[in-house]
């Protein structure tokens, strides 16, 4: 799979449901519902959602 | 070494796996697979990505009769969901060489694989609800197959999340469809209407007869767990008393001795999609598959539009 | 703040995120890889949920029938940015737009959170925090553009750009949405002293309506209007029944009209 | 006859969450519940995200539920536009079964 184009500056250490290791990488700012981000452990090789609202804002 | 003694290295290897997914283990690491083994979960896992990213092309076209910002954002909901599946499905097809983005947007078309019915147009918002709830019914339990059986652990859990997602589409549908069952004389038609188009697709949606094929590989591996017969049943049941609460009409009778739901439909028969209906004539299953295999009208114009882009007066 | 401001307000931010809602999922095929059809379909979502909660929370709010703002204005009466009239030309035009579009609705959101009425902040305030994703995604749109994008995106900024500056009403928020447009812009594309002086500075030519931010009697396509709010018979069937309330004889600004015995300056 | 509150909220609670199949009560998603002494209710939810797909659906999941309680003649759901959800109003139990299906929350 071609590298996602966008690689947004978010968390990297988001711990995997699967295997809880922090080892973690993100791919897609949407997972497959709006309120999550598509990560992957680079550990057990799974893809995994995390939910995103951490409350921050655009610029402004 | 001989091409002979090759083929029985292999075979002694794949015995060994196949005794020890008897033996009922589960594998945790690819490097455990056995060549075979390794194929069919290739092929499983690429036909499942690919497939999803189908749904792409073929929800789009229920944009223009979406009613209200409501259905238009449950269209949304739907692309995201079942592209985000495939990107997540891809996750663990990519560890077995397939290249997703590749099949879906490089490769010669033929490679992509739907079921025919997601390359027929949908015809409007109404059938789009009662396609969730008919085949995104079908869909789980070919997806829970695999969460519940497959002998290789990390499919298991990769589908879980699927699943744990899917089960929202058929909710979403079942609750719009009996919506509009119920809305308008005009409506109720319209839903009776998909019943009649949609039905037929769900009993096929689960292959031939077992007795019709030889034992598939992917039960001899135990990828999957069910047969093809038994999941087409468990549709067929929880279908008809969907459809029955809501007093449509539908090719299935209950069978007051087994208390169970029987299709009464020819079976299987051929759908002429230019014009949205089945023969009513049964051909032989044979005779259907070859006939699927042609894809539907939606084939290759959809694939090659998302090679394609349109822009300017094109657009509005 | 005057009642009339804030609803026009609220309009114009719940009208173009209904607009630019549209912008995605009607460009959608054009998306390029499996990310693409993520992020646009989710960015569709939040943008049309975020016009359904307005539409809603004013329906309530103003005591409105419910669907009243979705189904029961005509297309002249609809507050969306004329920076989205026009279709996109091209992928970086349509980044682009995406990307001006975002910035200035997002501006003008911000603004109007500073208001004493709880549920306009808050709901405001739950915009940004999805927009901050839809950001996100713009900009990784931006950075992966291509050498013949990036040529294509300075052709398409002079006119885009106008029509984004002359949204603004407050010339504080018109003189910060430059700054940040020129900042995420500059490591983009290579503009020089003389072509940055040609851009435009979205001085408003025609006669304007305040109320819709938008010069007087334009509206959009037609085209764009029916995707927005569709008329065929199958669309017109499924319509949620909800939507019989709808009265058409409601005038949202009775007070501010133009031909009303208040003086005009 | 007075309508009991945690009737009300038990109601909800049959709802489920359409994406991460837990009660709307375990998400965090009942905001408020009023009860009028003539068997009148409003209910008020808050979603996590506002483009929600089941947004129409889960509102009326709601008014059904919850028009089975015993005494209660007409029910109103409202959406809250001021409460403001956030992932401490899902209970433990709920992130552990999401966890369980991968999704970290």
């Amino acid at each position: 799979m071609s590298a996602p184009q966008q690689q947004p500056d978010q968390p990297q250490d988001i711990e995997c449901p699967w295997c809880d290791s922090k080892n973690t990488e993100l791919l897609s700012a949407y997972g497959p519902s709006v309120a999550e981000m598509q990560y992957k452990c680079l550990d057990c090789g799974q893809g995994f959602g995390w939910m995103k609202w951490e409350r921050r804002l655009p610029e402004a | 070494m001989s091409s002979d003694a090759q083929t029985t290295r292999d075979d002694a290897v794949e015995a060994a796996m196949l005794a020890r997914i008897e033996a009922g283990e589960m594998f945790e690491d690819i490097d455990e697979l056995s060549p075979r083994y390794r194929e069919i979960l290739r092929q499983t896992a690429e036909i499942a990505s690919i497939s999803e990213v189908s749904v792409l092309t073929w929800a789009c076209t229920a944009y223009p009769t979406a009613p209200d910002i409501g259905a238009k954002v449950a269209v949304c909901a739907t692309i995201l969901d079942e592209v985000g599946h495939a990107y997540h499905q891809g996750i663990l097809a990519e560890q077995f060489g397939v290249d997703v983005h590749s099949r879906a947007f490089k490769d010669d078309i033929k490679f992509i694989w739907t079921w025919p019915i997601m390359e027929v147009p949908i015809r409007n918002y109404i059938e789009f609800v009662v396609m969730q709830s008919m085949l995104d019914r079908a869909g789980l339990h070919w997806t829970k197959d695999l969460e519940l059986h497959c002998s290789y652990a990390p499919y298991r859990r990769t589908l879980r999340k699927v699943n744990f997602e899917e089960g929202f589409h058929m909710r979403h549908g079942n609750f719009w469809t009996e919506f509009y069952w119920n809305q308008s004389e005009e409506t109720r038609a319209m839903v009776q209407r998909s019943i009649d188009w949609i039905f037929p697709f769900g009993v096929m949606w689960f292959g031939k007869p077992d007795n019709l094929k030889t034992r598939p590989e992917q039960l001899k591996y135990k990828v999957r767990g069910w047969g093809n017969d038994f999941m087409r049943d468990k549709w067929l049941q929880s279908s008809c008393a969907f459809l029955n609460k809501l007093g449509a009409d539908f090719p299935a009778e209950f069978d007051e001795e087994t208390k169970k739901w029987r299709i009464t439909m020819p079976y299987p028969m051929k759908y002429d999609a230019e014009n949205y209906t089945w023969s009513q004539e049964q051909c032989t299953h044979d005779e259907y598959w070859q006939h699927s295999r042609k894809g539907g009208p939606m084939r290759p114009g959809a694939y090659e539009r998302l090679r394609r882009e349109e822009w300017g007066d094109k657009l509005w | 703040m005057n009642d009339d401001t804030m609803k026009a307000q609220l309009l114009c931010v719940a009208d173009s995120n209904w607009v630019l809602g549209h912008w995605y999922t009607v460009c959608m095929l054009n998306g390029r890889e499996l990310t693409d059809f993520t992020s646009m379909a989710g960015i569709a979502e939040d943008k049309l949920g975020h016009t359904r909660a307005l539409f809603r929370f004013m329906e309530e709010y103003y005591e409105l029938p419910e669907y009243q703002l979705e189904f029961g204005r005509a297309v002249d009466q609809v507050h969306n940015m004329e920076l989205l009239d026009a279709p996109p030309q091209g992928w970086a035009d349509f980044i682009l737009t995406l990307y001006l579009a975002d910035v200035a609705i997002w501006q003008v959101e911000n603004a109007v959170r500073d208001t004493d009425v709880a549920p306009v902040k808050n709901l405001l305030t739950k915009f940004g925090e999805e927009a901050y994703f839809h950001q996100l995604c713009i900009d990784g749109w931006l950075k992966a553009l291509d050498d013949a994008e990036r040529d294509d995106l300075k052709a398409a900024l002079p006119g885009r750009l106008e029509l984004a500056l002359q949204w603004f009403d407050e010339p504080e928020l018109k003189a910060r949405f430059s700054e940040l447009v020129f900042n995420k812009l500059a490591p983009i594309i290579d503009l020089s002293d003389a072509e940055l002086a040609a851009l435009p500075a979205g001085d408003r030519t025609s006669a304007w309506d305040a109320l819709r931010r938008r010069p007087e009697g334009s509206a959009m396509p037609p085209r764009l209007w029916e995707a927005v709010v569709p008329t065929s018979e199958d669309a017109l069937i499924a319509r949620r029944p909800l939507a019989v309330s709808v009265d058409d004889n409601i005038d949202l600004f009775v007070k501010v009209r133009k031909d009303e015995t208040e003086p005009q300056f | 006859m007075v309508v009991e509150a945690a009737k009300v909220e038990a109601a909800v609670g049959k709802v489920l969450d359409p994406h991460i199949n837990v009660p709307l009560t375990e998400m965090g998603m009942l905001s408020n519940v009023e009860v009028s002494d003539c068997g009148d209710v409003d209910v008020s939810l808050v979603f996590p995200c506002l483009g929600c797909p089941a947004f129409t659906m889960l509102k009326e999941n709601v008014k059904q539920q919850v028009q089975r309680v015993e005494g209660v003649d007409n029910v109103r759901v409202k959406v809250d536009w001021e409460a403001s959800w956030d992932r401490s109003m899902m209970s433990e139990r709920a992130k552990e079964y999401a966890a369980k299906s991968g999704y970290r929350i």
